[in-house]
């Protein structure tokens, strides 16, 4: 080994798995204070809360919850479709994790739409009449779905860009790690609209 | 560093069956809501996220069929986040 | 604690330093006691004086015995903390209360006979409770010598209490950091055994000051109650909010509703400046600072703070 | 793991020598070199730390006398804010990782380099546009911020000042601080050398490990808080505005939920940088291996817990205070452990006294006196008295500067001819530790006592009363940098001019010393195999 350059793409399928847990943890974490503030605020002002909660439609918000773990079921597919070697598969299922995804996001312009249409926005004049329970009620709910639709968008972006790299086949039957990767960072984000979905749309 | 290999394969249906469970178990909780249980509506909607929850951690995200470690760092990852909360609630509730 | 402390001032001051002390002895005989072990070792085995080292892999009861010594030493400094602290909370029904109110950058006592000072009187030997308010931000009122400190949080009831056990005149300072006059957020504690400090109570001449020839006396005494001169000078230099100086009848800019605008500085200008400070901010000051003064000052105090204005020429 | 007497003499380039794709200072910026990534982070921490410590200078020239001295209450504020951003976020907390964890964590486990190269520069320059988004608040908008480090809500969000900047510079820095983290864990999971069990794994790898958990689990914390911040400000969402139901003590949590395990991030690796320099000037073994990897996870884990200690005059539930107060004096024990270990090192060791030695030395004594004045604090009644003064500036600087800067200095003076390939001046290294210390402790000691008879801190003007030992104080501050500039030059002339160094000239037994100085490129040209146990003098 003399002179050729620095070698430092070593393959290490594992390590960047570990890679990818911790990071989730760090994105959990990053939920977790405002999971924090949540659960004290929520603790303080109970009623508001509950009234607060009724604003807001459930009907979306299940749709949006079976759309979301439909397409974690897709992307997990995907991952044994690429073992069993079936390329158009995966393509398929992932193509369709990214549909349910832009479903998932247009359902969330409506109702965020909805909401700013009645005048309920963060500073709106209709919500600094309201109660402090509720300016913060819905300041959390704009905060955190905002949030999460963010994280929606980086998984979407995430996930197209492994498609390409299952075009280009280098992403193939023993070598699917980063495939694993945005399964993992797709799911993260349904784990955490699976604990958003009660708090805000089911405690009425 | 030598090669591991990923030799295990969870079979499409097994994704379905979890799927499944996982909305019949949204529906409960939504029907759960309607119902009025008073304080228990919340703890019954998060004991069925927590098991949703569980569920998508391990078959989706593939914690049963990876090393223990990664159980054991998820696992120490929620618990220390429970404590940070219980900890906070400590001054929230006895104020 | 100090040199000058004095272990009477409240009834705090001997539980606090009595904690202080039982840690500083523990912390100083660690410190001392490592420390000299530490340079005696390294003296002993330095490399010219033992050559060949001594392979130690570890002991465990060693180890044992510096767990638990350590162990049971902070629990003894966690209980004498902790006794120390718990009077504090625990106030006498019978207490007297004093409202005290902070904002940016004074304090402000009101008794329960509608006094209103900016240094704090107190009966001595006496339970006195401090209910304490905030307006703007957090801040905290310190009186070292009786060994007290309670932050103020804005939209939350506080309190403090002490029995003063001394005569005399204590330093009282703000410790949370709010602002540009954080450090001269600074007023005394006055404290005088109960009959001087009933015919002070009593008396409220202090209060209604003679109204003298001289014009705007009565509003500058208004002014200096409620903390104006924090922010605004009467020298023409720029403060926090703009200078008085030759303020009244001058052409302000002002930006209101994000228009920039010209006007005249007159009394209706002024009221609402007091009232609602954010409607018309000054051009080159910042919103939100000034808080609205509609509970405290009537439209008469205010024409009285603008004949006094008028003076400042 | 004896290969002191067989160092490879190769004639590969070395890692300071080598040519790649890109030349000149692209040959730097853009490489994933580890060890050259560890210098790019010395060398802006240098200039960041020269910069926020001529602050610090400044406001002790201004604390000289009360009144106005030099400069404004404005300028002040501005001053001890920026001070304790760049001081905090910028160097102390990235600061070990960093420089000397990047640079030795893969030599000292067996490895070519960290688990994700570009992930590392990835974090640099992460680090690199944090600190200058951070820096940049200073140069336009309303004025430099003025909260302090905390940020306390609600003053955070009424204050007129430039604060986004600041708070998102903060906010980026988290990401940098995070990448790190990750990288270096998976990098003790995969890559140590064969045989190199968890037990045989040196102890600054350890430390590392603690400490990138800590950052890995406690950043994101901060990182929503500050951007909530944002919102707050941006957007008018009542988070913490008691004018919109906000609760200003649940900001206190959440910033101080980071911040304190932030504290352990600053003073873990510091530890294991103590346990590296000990037993190699002690010829010895370090005593305790096993009691010290296991006080430095019990300081990452119950580091989590206690918080609430920086809030006990906040109005907390008696409740919460009680437990944090306990919670805070428990996790010093580990800490206790660690000192009593290091000492017991001492005892029958031969003793080489060498400039990092001394600088050890110097650490465990200004440690003890940080630590131990924590201790004070962490006393509820006794902190009633000292929160917010003068106290706790002392404490702080003995345990942040006298910590993790003795170390950080200590470190480079261990390993500096490892980086450099050269030797420093020891005489002139000495002198100027001599003048730091003394001038350090003349410049901090005083505060305890400011503290003691009430002086609060973020005090731009004080009360007659305190101005004798501000004096004294002052007059520290300019002895210190004197000591400072002394080993500084030192340090930068004989980066040339120093003689060349050998591959092990201290006799450490760890692997970093098998290979020659300056490292080759590749780190070693076969991986070793590790049998023993890392500080195996027998
Ligand atoms: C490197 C950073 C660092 C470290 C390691 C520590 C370590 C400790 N800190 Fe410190 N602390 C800060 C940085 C740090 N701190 C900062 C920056 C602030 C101020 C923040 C701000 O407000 O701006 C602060 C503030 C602070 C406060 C709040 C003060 C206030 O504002 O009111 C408290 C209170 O409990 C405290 C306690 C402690 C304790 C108990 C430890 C312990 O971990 C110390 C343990 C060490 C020892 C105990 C010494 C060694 C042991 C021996 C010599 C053996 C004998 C010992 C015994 C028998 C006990 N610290
Ligand atoms: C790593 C952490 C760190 C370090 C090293 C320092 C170092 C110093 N600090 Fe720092 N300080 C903090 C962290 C730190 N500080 C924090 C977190 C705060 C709280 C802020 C807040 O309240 O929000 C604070 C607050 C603080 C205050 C309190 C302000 C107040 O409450 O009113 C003061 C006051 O004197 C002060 C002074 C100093 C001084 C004189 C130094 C000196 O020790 C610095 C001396 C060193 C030099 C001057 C170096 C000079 C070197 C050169 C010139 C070398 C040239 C370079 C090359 C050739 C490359 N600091
Ligand atoms: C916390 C600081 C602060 C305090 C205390 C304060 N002000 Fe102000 N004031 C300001 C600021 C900042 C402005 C400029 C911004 C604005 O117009 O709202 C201002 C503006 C004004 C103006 C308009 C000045 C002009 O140039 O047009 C008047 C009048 C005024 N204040 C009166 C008062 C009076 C009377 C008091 C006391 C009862 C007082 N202020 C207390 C900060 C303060
Ligand atoms: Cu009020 Cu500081
Ligand atoms: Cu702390």
């Amino acid at each position: 080994m003399s002179n050729h350059a620095h070698i430092d793409e070593h393959r290490d399928d594992e390590g960047a798995k570990t890679g990818m847990w911790i990071f989730i943890f760090t994105e959990l974490i990053l939920f977790g204070g405002l999971f924090i503030v949540y659960s004290v605020y929520r603790y303080l002002n109970p009623a508001a809360f509950h009234l607060a909660a009724e604003e807001l439609d459930t009907f979306i918000g299940t749709v949006n919850t079976v759309i979301l773990l439909t397409s974690s079921m897709t992307i997990a597919m995907s991952v044994s479709a690429i073992q069993y070697q079936n390329k158009k598969l995966t393509l398929i299922l992932m193509g369709v994790t990214i549909l349910l995804a832009v479903v998932f996001m247009v359902n969330k312009y409506f109702e965020w739409s909805g909401k700013i249409a009645h005048g309920i926005y963060p500073g709106s004049p209709t919500l600094m009449e309201a109660s402090q329970g509720e300016i913060l009620f819905f300041g959390l709910y704009y905060a955190m779905t905002g949030l999460h639709a963010i994280h929606i968008i980086i998984g979407v972006a995430f996930i197209a860009y492994v498609m390409r790299l299952v075009v280009k086949d280098e992403v193939q039957h023993d070598n699917f790690t980063i495939l694993e990767n945005s399964g993992l960072y797709w799911h993260l984000v349904d784990l955490i609209w699976i604990f958003l979905f009660p708090l805000f749309y089911l405690i009425t | 560093m030598e090669k591991e290999q990923h030799t295990h394969i969870v079979k499409y249906k097994t994704y379905v069956f979890v799927l499944i469970a996982l909305l019949l178990m949204t529906f409960t909780s939504v029907a759960i809501t309607s119902l009025n249980l008073g304080p228990y509506t919340v703890s019954a909607a998060l004991l069925l996220a927590g098991s949703k929850s569980l569920l998508v951690l391990l078959i989706f995200m593939h914690l049963k069929f990876d090393k223990k470690f990664y159980s054991i760092m998820v696992g120490g990852v929620f618990l220390l986040f429970a404590s940070v909360i219980f900890i906070t609630f400590l001054d929230y509730l006895y104020r | 604690m100090t040199s000058k402390a004095i272990p009477d001032a409240s009834n705090f001051v001997k539980g606090v330093d009595t904690s202080f002390e039982v840690i500083l002895g523990i912390i100083f005989f660690f410190l001392i006691a490592i420390t000299a072990t530490m340079i005696y070792f390294v003296f002993r085995y330095r490399k010219e004086r033992n050559p060949v080292a001594t392979q130690i892999h570890g002991s465990v009861p060693l180890e044992i015995l510096w767990t638990v010594i350590p162990t049971l030493l902070v629990m003894v400094m966690f209980y004498y903390g902790w006794m120390g602290y718990k009077p504090m909370k625990e106030v006498p029904d019978d207490a007297f209360v004093i409202k005290s109110v902070g904002r940016m950058w004074n304090w402000q006592f009101e008794y329960e006979n509608g006094k209103k000072t900016d240094t704090l009187y107190v009966p001595l030997n006496r339970a006195v409770k401090l209910d304490l308010i905030a307006l703007d931000v957090i801040h905290s009122l310190y009186i070292p010598s009786f060994r007290l400190k309670q932050d103020l949080v804005p939209g939350k009831k506080q309190m403090m209490w002490f029995i003063p056990g001394r005569e005399g005149e204590f330093d009282i300072f703000c410790t949370e950091y709010c602002g540009l006059r954080h450090s001269s957020m600074q007023t005394s504690v006055i404290v005088m055994p109960q009959d001087k400090f009933d015919s002070w109570y009593i008396d409220t001449t202090k209060t209604v000051p003679l109204i003298t020839d001289k014009p705007g006396a009565l509003g500058l005494i208004i002014v200096k109650k409620n903390g104006c001169l924090a922010c605004h000078s009467l020298d023409g230099s720029k403060l926090v909010g703009p200078s008085w100086k030759a303020l009244f009848g001058k052409t302000e800019t002002v930006v209101t509703n994000g228009q920039t605008r010209e006007i005249i500085v007159d009394t209706a200008y002024v009221i609402n400046s007091v009232y609602n400070p954010n409607d018309d901010v000054v051009k080159g000051f910042n919103k939100g600072l000034m808080l609205s003064y509609k509970n405290e000052l009537t439209e008469d105090d205010i024409g009285e703070i603008i004949e006094f204005m008028k003076t400042l020429k | 793991m004896h290969m002191s007497d067989t160092v490879i003499q190769n004639h590969e380039p070395n890692y300071l020598e080598y040519q790649g794709r890109y030349k000149g200072i692209f040959a730097w910026i853009f490489s994933t070199d580890h060890k050259r990534i560890g210098l790019l982070y010395l060398y802006s921490m240098l200039v960041l730390f020269s910069a926020a410590a001529i602050l610090g200078l400044l406001m002790k020239i201004e604390l000289i006398a009360p009144g106005k001295t030099i400069m404004d209450a404005q300028t002040y504020n501005s001053f001890f804010t920026l001070h304790g951003i760049t001081m905090i976020f910028l160097i102390v907390v990235p600061g070990l990782p960093a420089v000397f964890g990047n640079f030795f964590l893969p030599l000292m486990i067996g490895a070519k380099d960290v688990a994700f190269p570009k992930l590392n520069l990835l974090s640099w320059w992460i680090y690199i546009a944090g600190a200058a988004i951070v820096l940049s608040s200073q140069f336009f908008g309303d004025g430099p911020p003025d909260t302090g480090w905390t940020f306390y809500a609600p003053y955070s969000f009424r204050t007129g000042t430039n604060m986004l900047p600041a708070v998102t510079g903060a906010f980026i820095l988290g990401f940098s601080s995070i990448a790190t983290g990750i990288n270096f864990i998976v990098t003790m999971h995969r890559m140590r050398a064969p045989g190199m069990t968890w037990m045989k794994m040196p102890l600054f790898p350890w430390a590392l490990y603690g400490t990138s958990w800590i950052q890995v689990l406690a950043t994101p914390i901060v990182g929503i808080t500050l951007l909530m911040i944002v919102l707050e400000r941006t957007l008018q969402i009542g988070f913490f505005d008691p004018a919109l139901g906000g609760d200003p003590i649940l900001y206190q949590h959440l910033f101080w939920i980071y911040s304190h395990p932030a504290v352990y991030i600053m003073i873990l690796p510091a530890m294991g940088v103590i346990s590296e320099i000990i037993p190699t000037f002690a010829r010895k073994t370090i005593f305790g291996y096993k009691a010290i990897v296991v006080s430095t996870l019990a300081i990452a884990f119950v580091g989590y817990f206690v918080w609430g200690h920086h809030m006990f005059t906040s109005g907390m539930s008696g409740t919460a205070l009680y437990t944090f107060s306990i919670l805070t004096f428990l996790v010093a024990i580990p800490s206790a452990i660690k000192i009593f270990n290091w000492v017991a090192t001492l005892h029958k060791a031969s003793i080489d006294i060498q400039t990092p030695f001394l600088w050890a030395l110097c650490f465990l004594f200004v440690f003890m006196i940080g630590g131990l004045s924590g201790m004070v604090l962490g006393a509820l009644s006794a902190n009633v008295h000292l929160h917010d003064t003068a106290f706790v500036v002392a404490h702080f600087h003995f345990i942040v500067f006298g910590g993790t800067g003795y170390a950080f200095f200590g470190a480079l003076h261990y390993w500096y001819p490892k980086m450099f390939g050269r030797m420093y001046d020891k005489g002139w290294a000495n002198i100027g530790l001599a003048v730091f210390f003394t001038g350090f402790n003349t410049l901090y000691l005083p505060m305890f006592y400011l503290g003691m008879i009430g002086m609060p801190r973020r005090y731009y003007d004080y009360v007659e009363e305190f101005h004798g030992p501000n004096i004294v104080s002052s007059f520290g501050a300019m002895l210190m940098i004197s000591g400072l500039v002394i080993i500084i030059t030192n340090l930068v002339r004989s980066a040339r001019k120093g003689e060349i160094a050998e591959a092990d000239p201290w006799k450490g037994k760890t692997l970093e010393w098998t290979v020659a100085s300056p490292p080759p490129l590749e780190n070693f040209a076969e991986i070793p195999v590790v049998t023993k146990r890392p500080y195996d003098y027998e």
